[in-house]
Formats: C-alpha cells, structure tokens, sequence
C-alpha cells in the first residue's frame, strides 16, 4: 500500500499562499458545518414528536434573522473573492528574471525544450531558487501542465501559447501530470520536475544527452506525430500498417500503382491527399510545416527499418509500434 | 364526477376556452425563447470571430450578393404581412380569406427558399463551401483560408438552420391550410393559426438580423457585388 | 388579446416601413461609417424587430407576462453575449500570453 | 396488473389497462411512471459503469480494463447519470405526477406534449444506448473539443444526438410547467399559497427553457465540425476550443441547478411536514430558488479559470459565483431554523431530508473553495472537484430523490413502504456516501487528477477507501429496489393522508382518481398550515 500522505508538499513560493487561502476556507466550512449539523441534531432530539396530534406553535421567520445570515455570508464571500483573486494575480504573472522554458503538449508526451537546447521528454530539470516561465502550446488536442507540489496548472491549447511560472523552494522530484482529459492515455501523460542545486543544474546543462541514431529518433517520431494512432502495427487503425511496406508495391484508389520507395513516404507525409491507398479515407491530415526535411528522413529511415527484413528481427533497440 | 367534455375548443385539463387560448399563446411565446437562445449560440460564435477576423470576414461577407439578399429579405418582409393577413381574417371567422392568405404566405415562403437554394448553388460553384478541400476565397492569403471557412461554417450554419425552420414554418401552414379547408377555424376558436403566425414571424424577425449581419459586412470596401 | 382586432391599414403601413428600412440598411451599407456600420446595422434591424413584433405578432395588445417573456429572453441573449464576450475583449490585458 | 384488496375503487393505475393505455397515455401521473421506469434504468447502468471506475481504481496500475475501456467507462458514466438520470429525475417523475396535484389541476397544460417529451428522453437514451453497446464514446460528459471532434474515434455523434434529442424532452417539460403553474391554478391557490415543491420547480423550469437549447445548437456545431469539417471550434482554421467551453458551459453550470432545484423543492417538503410547521421564511425559500435560477447563468466562466480565458474574465466570474452561493446559504438557513420548536418525527424521509441539509451544506462550502481562483488553480480537474459535483449530485439531489419516492410511494400506489428496512437504507447510503467521497477531497487536494485510472502508488490507501465507500453506496442503492416493488404486493394500504401534510395533493384519495379530484378543489388556507390537518384527524380520530 505505501505511505498514506495527506497534504501535498509545499515546492513553490505560491504554494504556502493557496494554503493559508485553503486553511481559511477550511476554518469557515468546518464552523458552518458543525452549527447546521449540531443545530439539525438538537432541534431533531429537543423537538422530537411526542404525540401524534400535537400541534407546535407558528412560527412563519424572522426579517432579523434572514438579514444576518444573508449578510455575514455575503461578508464572507468576499473575503474568499478577493484573497482568491489576489493569489491568483501572482500566480498569473511570472516575474520578468525568469528562465524561460519551451514545452509542447502531444498526444501523450510533454516535449520541454531549454533555450540552451537540451529536449526533454516528460521531464524537467530547473535550478533551485529561480523563478521559471513556461510558455506553452499544443499539436492536438488540450491539455494541462500541472505540478501539484507547486500549486500551479494550466491549460495548454493548440493553436494559442499559454503561460505558467514557479519558483521552486526546495530541491527535490515532484510530480508532472497532464490534467486536461485528452484521450487514450491521458493517465500516461506524466513525469517528473528535478530540482536541483544551482550548480548541479549548471553541470547538467553543459552535459547534454547525445542525440539517438536517425531510426530510434524516426521511431519517436513516429509515436510523437501520432503515426501510431492510425498506423497500427495490427492494421486496426483507420489507415494502412507500415510494418513491411517499404519497397512493395501500393495499389491506390482509383487504379494505378506505385513502388513504396523513399519518395513515396515523403509524398504521403507532406501531401497525404495526393496517392490514396485503395480502400482508405483520405483522412491523413499534411505535416508540410509541422516536420522538418530531418525529422522526414527520420521518418523515412524508420519505416525503412520496419520494412521486409530478410529473415532478421526488427532492427535492435526498435520496438515496432 | 363531471366528466370532462374534451373537444377541440376546450381541452378536458382547461376550465375556459380563455384560459386555453392564453396558455397555447404562453406556450408558443416561451417556446419562440427556447429558439432566441438557440439562435443566440451561433450569434456569439459570428460575434466572437467576426472580432477576430474583421477583414477576412468582410471580404468574404462582400462575395455574397446584397441585392439578392434584400430582395429575399422584402420576400420574407412580404409573406409576414399575408400571415398576419390571415391570422386577421381567422380572428372574423372568413374562412375563404384564411386560405388565401395563408396561400401567398407559403408562396413567398417557398420563393425564399427558392431564392436560398439559389445562393446556396451559386457558392457551390465558386468552392465557397467550408470543409472541402477545394474551398478559396480569392483575396484572402492561403494563411487565411481557414478564418474564410470560418465566415462560411457560420454562414451555412446560420442560413442552414434558419431555412430549416422555414421549411418546418411551411409544414405547419399546409396543415392550418387543410383545416381551415375543413372549416375547423372560427372566430371563436382559431388559436392554431395565431400560434403558427407566431411562429413564422419569429422565423422572419431571426431572417431580419441574418441579412445585415451576414451580407453587410463593410461594403463600403469597395469589393465586387 | 382576442378582442382587439388591427386594421388593414395598420398591416399595410408597417410593412412599408419594414420594407424601406430593408433598403435603407442596405444601402447605408455601402456608405463608409467606420466602426458605427455596425451599429447602424442593428439598430435598424433592431427597429425591424420591434415593428414586427409589436404589430405582427400583436405584443402591443398582450398581457403583461408575455412581455416579461420576451424581455427575460432578449436579456438572457445579452448575458450569454456579454459575459462570454467579457473573456474574449479582456485577452492579453496583462501582457502575459493566454491570460 | 396492481390491484387494491379493497372493495375495486377506480383510480389511474386500475382504469385501464394493457400497453397502449400505458404507450399512449395522456395522464401526467401515468407519464411520471413512464419516466421513474427509463430514469432508474439508467441510474444503475450509471451506477453499473461507477463501480467498474471505482474497482479499477483499486490498484495504482489498474490491471482490469484498458486506458481506452476506463476513458469510455467513465464518459458513459458521465452521460448515463447527468442526461438520463439527474436532470429528468425530479422534474419528470415527482414534478410530472404531483405538480398538477399540488395546484388543483387536472392535468398539465399540454398533455401530448408531456408524452412527447418522455418518447423523446427515450429516443435520446436510445441513441446513448446505441452508442455505449457498439464501442462507447471516450470524450468524457464534457466533449471538449478538439478531442471530440479530432482526435476521438469512438461513437462521439450517436451519444451527442442522443443528448441533443434528450434535451428537448427537458425544454418541453419545462415550458409545460411554467405554462401549468401560471394559468391552471385553482381557485384561490394564489403564488404564495403555492407549495415550495412547485416553487423550486418553476426555478428549474426558468432553466430548462433558456439553458438547455445554447447546448442543443453547441451539439449540433460538433456534429457539423466532426462529420462536415466545417471547423467552429478547429484550431487548425482560426477556431477557438475556449469558445466551445463557454458555450458548453453557459447550459452545464445552471444544469447542475436544473439538478439540484427540484431536490430542494422536496426538502422543504419534507422539512415542514415532519416538523409539522409552516416553513422558517417561506417567502425568501421562494425567492432564492428564483434567485438561484436568475444568477446560475452568470457564473459559467469558473470552469474555465486555468483553460485559457483571460484573467480578467475569471475575476468577472469568480465574484459572481460567490453571489449564487448566498440563495443556497439561506435556504439551508431556514430549513434548519424550521425545526426549531417543531414536532419532528423520524420517518425515511426525513431521515432523507436530514442527510440532504448536511451533505448539501458540505457540498455547497467546498464549492466557495473552487469558486476562490487561487484555489481553483490547484483543485480544478483533480479529485477534490468530483467530491464537490458529487456531495450536491449524490448527496444531494438522490437523497431528496430518495426522500421524495419514500415520502410520494404511499400517494403514487396507495401502499406503505417498509419502515424499517426503509431507515436501514437511508443509514447504509448515508455512511457509504460518505466513505466513497470524503476521501475524494484529501486525493484532490494532494493533486491526483480525474479521469486517470493510473495513478501514483502515494493516492492508494485513499482510492481504496473510496471504493470500500462504493460498494456499501451500491447496497443501500439496491435495498429500495428490493423492498419498493415488494411493497406494490404486500405493503400496507396506504390512507389518503398518511403524513398528515397540507397540499392539495393529499386531500384526494392514494392512489389518485384519473382526474385527481372528485371535485374541483378550492384553496381556503394558507400554505403548511397544519390546523386544518388535525382538525380533520381528531374528528376521523
């Protein structure tokens, strides 16, 4: 079963400030609570019917009454409102010393990219002490960057940057979920946030993980454009598979053929509405715009690698989708 | 337990004819709400992107014919007038005029529709139509296609729905049409041809804010007809 | 209601006007009025509004709660506009990308 | 078919018999039956699709159904329970049969219309239906775009028709009881003579007909941009997803008053007749159902706090959601000061009624935590949101559901319910609601988000809990199943009045004639006024 946590760390500079929000909340609910429920109690066993035709006196209410209690939670209310609006102001505008940090929401991976050029795929390393700015967007569907130990979320749509910021307070590794439902596995859609001392996060910097070989990139690719979702290894999906395509010869819609060679796949990742595979929906949306000439190559190479490989395996290290 | 008469003029669940007539005039006035807030979900989406794309909507506001449009909209303008006509003369019980008014109102209804599907056709052959793949606005960037197609999702939706309303505004006054060939509508019972008149001149007054909204987008631009 | 019955004249006399009006809104459309076309516009159409409503639909001579109804209407339209529009005008106030 | 032991007096179930006289009846009160039959068949398929969610929930892996199961299991959930069961529940079963009653009427205003409404939530359930049997929808109940019109491909528009056929059965009802309450009156039942019961129910009606038809026309947008790809909502052309959650939840925030409304309506009810006492305040419980119905359209934007809408909106909505907390704040106010010095008794219902007032009050407090923005940041779309919609969902609106059936059966069929087993029930749902959702709340705020069935292993212990909530929720569920339709063969015949309440509705025999009344009624009395009650009793004696 593990540890039974009931609150969760406090990370960030806004995180104790949701809370003392959160604990004044709490104190205002738990007094209510317990006068409606003592009252309910009370009444209940002090009035209890004592005889079947007894008849208690009228009482048709009180104007005094109504007002207090229309006024002092209207009172109430408004303290909420504006400590509430007060909060969220900070945690709305990111200081202008921030770092400033890419991330990219996909179909269910988060993509960070530092300007110093370091990918991260569902991770990321921030210095401690130093307020960060994520300046977001989507290629799908939305999204939503939350990091419950920092109190902070937002929404990431597609075709609009978003925005949120932190300042971690204490080193550590919290918790990345996507809290925007956005499809099969939204649940998967998670990571972490590495804080570390400022000059860990130095060395880290400078360190750099090595870029994989063209095939395992066109393999991420692969899942990262979503390829995966229709082009399924069963043939399941709206489109055709791709294990063994490359090099046979393709039959399209309204007659003709053509030889799945290199150019072929380009054509059909850049124009998808120029040769359609009998028996398909030209449902392909274009990546002209969305994949460069080397994530094409990329691509290209992987599909390659899935092709008819005279009796070996997949090639090694590739997991076919 | 007095059994309860239940004819046309007099429901068994009412007590006067008076409180039928109010309650099917209620009814129909809260329904014609229901259809104000129906149409209220795609006026705020034409507010919202007309805010965002003043000129692609403009120019391709100007690719529909204005003129075309008025003359639909007095069409309209006109089949109200002969509704109320016979809304009128079910009120003093002539039966002969009921029919013929409620004739001219389905005429001019359908040479609407007729004028509609016209325009329809005509954005047809010039790939107007949102969501195909051949679909250009000439004068709009190829970055700007999509906030065109954006101006004719809203306008097919709008017109779309509206012309539907107006074919269903049609089924009902073919049907007063039959009845008060059958002599059922009198001057003390014609409730049937009051609500039904309700509802087209609704139908007209949803028509009357489509026409500028739609077609008169900035003209002053200057763009073809 | 039932009692009041409009002349034919009445009829006769709102339909020009809602007719010329169609006309006049058209062609005022032509005329360069910077930000007020729009306003023009609906206030016509507005006015269009209210001529087929009072007369041809008979509000003038309906009761009280008829009226009501189609007030509560209208003002329902105007929350759904206003309060979504209250998002979609105050965008990029702060400065700050989707805020 | 039921019959009476007593000598054959004919009332609306005995007065005809056979499918069409069921299929084709014109009589409210058959209509309400027709309607508590299609509302608790969906309540368990709900309720069938939450235990699903809540076992696989029990292990942080979530080894028994596949990410794409749960996605669907947890939209039809959705679906099932908030268009088929909580928005018809009251409105259509309690309101259909009695509203007519409560106001000396014989029927509603448009009965045909009444019939079509049913046929149409039965044709839209239909669809729905269609839909989960052929593979299920994954959307979730909010059909966010542009998942719902992109990237899903599960049966998004057979469930989306369904819900927009469904919708219209709400518009007609509502617009057929606003037209009832204003011109079928009886003689001297002026508005504030009026039950709280047909108060609550012209709130909800002022909803239903100026909410529900903006989610029509978004339904039918989605359905254009899904099968035409003509893009409202596609960001791919300039469209705005932001722009479908405003137009989404325009309808889906006062449909949650829709909701819980009509719940309120029983519990004034039930608080006055078991207190036997005129409601504390009667006029502002009235007012602040109106109240509530006016200002539930103003507060929609605090679903979109972290979605994207501008701050400034969020402030806007913020400070007016506050507003639409104080109507709630007085009417648990008044119930509770009606007790005082009453005589309470403790039958089911009011055992209902006691449980509403505090689960209400719970839920109606955490909502001020989701309306505050600071908060709202963190707890939005996590586990603390689905305990808040819940207490007012389950905890609320079911629990009057509950109390109305138990405090309505001995009118509806002229037998008694079981009261022992009926206490038992009401005790068993109470304290596995409780276990199943307060929970929920610590899981929320310690981040974990909805709609995952994997999770981290810390959230454990807490999401075992809440499933061990679930299954006692689940019996006491079942338990009225079982002894309700038992009771329609052996239960006590029940007397005309057998609460001792002041409507009109008991002052005609149980089960009711075809036409309600034996004669017209008149009203001579002030609303709740319970001397005239026991005047008649000590002279029946």
């Amino acid at each position: 079963m593990g540890s039974l946590p009931l609150f969760p760390e406090q990370a960030s500079t806004i995180a104790p400030e949701v809370d003392h929000l959160l604990y004044f909340l709490l104190a205002v609910s738990v007094f209510f609570t317990l006068l409606i429920f003592g009252a309910i109690f009370y009444f209940a066993i002090r009035y209890r019917r004592r005889s079947e035709h007894e008849l208690p006196p009228v009482v048709h209410g009180g104007l005094a009454l109504e007002i207090l209690w229309t006024v002092i939670p209207f009172g109430l209310t408004m303290v909420m409102f504006t400590w509430g609006a007060e909060v969220f102001f900070k945690e709305s505008r990111p200081p202008d010393d921030a770092i400033q940090i890419y991330a990219v929401g996909k179909q269910w991976m988060w993509k960070l990219e530092h300007l110093e050029g370091q990918r991260e795929i569902n991770e990321l390393h921030i210095p401690l002490g130093r307020a960060v700015r994520l300046t977001m967007t989507s290629e799908d569907a939305i999204h939503s960057f939350f990091v419950p130990a920092f109190r902070t979320k937002q929404d990431v749509v597609p075709g609009r940057y978003t925005t949120t910021w932190f300042q971690p307070t204490k080193p550590g590794k919290y918790h990345l979920f996507c809290a925007e439902y956005c499809g099969n596995r939204h649940s998967g859609m998670i990571g972490w946030v590495y804080v570390m001392e400022p000059q860990d996060y130095q060395t880290w910097l400078s360190g750099g993980a090595p870029e994989g070989t063209l095939a395992e990139n066109g393999q991420k690719l692969f899942t990262q454009l979503a390829c995966v979702n229709c082009h399924k290894a069963d043939n399941q999906g709206r489109c055709p598979t791709l294990v063994g395509l490359f090099g046979n010869t393709v039959e399209l819609t309204g007659g003709g053929k053509v030889k799945a060679d290199e150019a072929y796949i380009r054509e059909s990742i850049l124009r998808p509405q120029a040769k359609i595979v009998k028996g398909y929906e030209p449902v392909m949306p274009t990546f002209q715009g969305l994949v460069t000439e080397d994530q094409v190559l990329q691509l290209v190479e992987y599909i390659k690698s899935i092709g008819p490989q005279p009796g070996t395996r997949a090639a090694p290290g590739v997991r076919t989708p | 337990m007095a059994d309860h008469v239940d004819t046309l003029e007099l429901r068994e669940q009412f007590d006067t004819a008076e409180q039928q007539k109010d309650a099917s005039t209620l009814g129909m006035w809260i329904f014609l709400i229901t259809e104000v807030m129906f149409f209220g979900g795609m006026f705020l989406a034409y507010t919202v992107y007309r805010r965002a794309y003043p000129d692609v909507f403009a120019i391709a506001s100007s690719s529909l014919n204005a003129v075309i449009g008025a003359i639909n909209t007095g069409v309209l303008l006109l089949s109200s007038f002969t509704m109320v006509m016979a809304v009128r003369a079910a009120q003093l019980g002539q039966r002969k005029t009921i029919i013929l008014f409620l004739t001219l109102t389905l005429f001019f209804g359908g040479m609407f529709l007729g004028v509609k599907a016209y325009e329809w056709n005509e954005k047809f052959q010039e790939h107007h139509i949102p969501g195909q793949a051949a679909f250009h606005l000439e004068g709009v960037a190829p970055s700007e296609q999509g906030h065109a197609q954006l101006f004719f999702s809203l306008y097919f939706a709008m017109t779309g729905l509206h012309a539907l309303h107006m074919v269903i505004g049609v089924g009902l006054l073919s049907f007063l049409m039959i009845q008060a060939a059958k002599g059922t509508y009198s001057a003390t019972y014609f409730t049937p041809v009051d609500v039904a008149g309700l509802y087209w001149h609704f139908v007209d007054v949803i028509w009357i804010f489509l026409f500028p909204l739609l077609y008169l987008i900035d003209r002053h631009l200057g763009k073809p007809l | 209601m039932t009692g009041h019955i409009d002349s034919i004249k009445t009829y006769v006399g709102v339909l020009l006007a809602l007719l010329i009006l169609t006309a006049v809104t058209t062609a005022v459309a032509y005329v360069d009025l910077g930000p007020f076309s729009v306003v023009v516009a609906l206030t016509i159409a507005a006015i269009k509004m209210l001529l087929v409503a009072l007369f041809f639909m008979h509000l003038r001579h309906s009761n009280q709660l008829t009226k009501l109804v189609v007030l509560g209407g209208l003002m329902w339209l105007g929350i759904l506009l206003a309060l979504t529009l209250s998002d979609f005008a105050t965008r990029g106030w702060l400065g700050v990308p989707g805020k | 078919m039921i019959t009476t032991a007593a000598p054959e007096r004919e009332h609306y179930l005995n007065a005809s018999y056979g499918i069409k006289s069921w299929l084709l009846t014109k009589d409210h009160k058959r209509i309400a039956l027709l309607y508590l039959a299609t509302i608790t068949f969906f309540f368990f398929l709900g309720g069938a699709f939450a235990t699903l969610i809540r076992i696989e929930l029990l292990t942080p892996t979530g080894g028994i159904v596949s990410s794409e199961t749960y996605n669907k299991l947890f939209t039809m959930h959705g679906v099932a329970m908030v268009f088929f069961f909580l928005i018809p529940a009251i409105p259509a079963t309690l309101g259909n049969f009695f509203l007519p009653m409560m106001i000396g009427a014989r029927d509603l205003a448009f009965p045909r219309l009444n019939l079509l409404s049913w046929y149409l939530l039965v044709i839209g359930g239909l669809f729905a239906l269609f839909a989960m049997l052929a593979g299920g929808v994954d959307t979730g109940w909010t059909f966010y775009t542009p998942y719902s019109t992109t990237y899903s491909n599960s049966w998004v528009i057979a469930t989306a028709l369904g819900i927009f056929i469904s919708g219209f059965s709400s518009i007609l009802t509502g617009l057929n009881f606003i037209v009832t309450i204003h011109r079928m009156r009886a003689p001297g039942m002026t508005w504030f003579r009026l039950p709280l019961f047909v108060w609550a129910h012209y709130a909800t009606s002022l909803i239903q007909v100026l909410g529900t038809p903006v989610i029509a026309v978004t339904i039918l947008l989605l359905f254009c941009e899904r099968v035409f790809h003509i893009g409202i909502f596609d960001p791919a052309l300039g469209g705005d997803p932001v722009l479908f959650q405003h137009l989404f939840w325009f309808y889906s925030h006062p449909a949650v008053y829709i909701m819980v409304l009509p719940a309120m309506g029983v519990i004034s009810e039930l608080i006055s007749v078991y207190s036997r006492k005129p409601l504390f305040g009667y006029k502002f419980i009235a007012f602040s159902s109106v109240a509530i119905a006016v200002l539930s359209f103003l507060v929609w934007g605090h679903h979109l706090f972290v979605s994207g809408q501008s701050l400034y909106a969020g402030l806007v909505f913020s400070f007016l959601s506050y507003f639409v907390a104080i109507p709630s704040a007085i009417k648990v106010f008044n119930w509770t000061a009606t007790l005082y010095k009453g005589s309470i008794s403790y039958d089911t219902p009011m055992l209902y009624a006691f449980g509403f007032i505090g689960l209400f009050t719970v839920g109606g407090l955490t909502g001020l935590f989701v309306a505050a923005l600071g908060i709202d940041v963190h707890v939005t779309d996590t586990y603390f949101v689905i305990a808040h919609f819940h207490y007012i969902m389950v905890g609320g609106t079911i629990m009057a559901y509950l109390g109305g059936m138990h405090y309505y059966w001995p009118k509806m069929t002229g037998r008694m319910y079981p009261e022992g087993w009926a206490k038992l029930s009401a005790v068993v749902i109470f304290l596995g609601f409780n276990l199943t959702f307060f929970p929920q709340f610590i899981l929320g705020y310690l981040g974990m988000p909805r709609r995952y069935h994997v999770y981290p292993e810390e959230f454990q212990v807490l999401h075992v809990l809440s499933t061990a909530g679930a299954s006692v929720l689940a019996v006491g569920y079942l338990m009225p199943m079982i002894y309700f339709v038992w009771s329609l063969r052996y239960g006590q015949l029940a007397p005309a009045n057998p609460w001792g309440a002041t409507g009109l509705e008991w002052k005609t025999a149980s089960p009711p004639p075809v036409h309600n009344f034996d004669e017209p009624p008149v009203m001579t009395h002030e609303a709740y006024d319970y001397s005239t009650v026991i005047q008649e009793e000590i002279e029946v004696g």
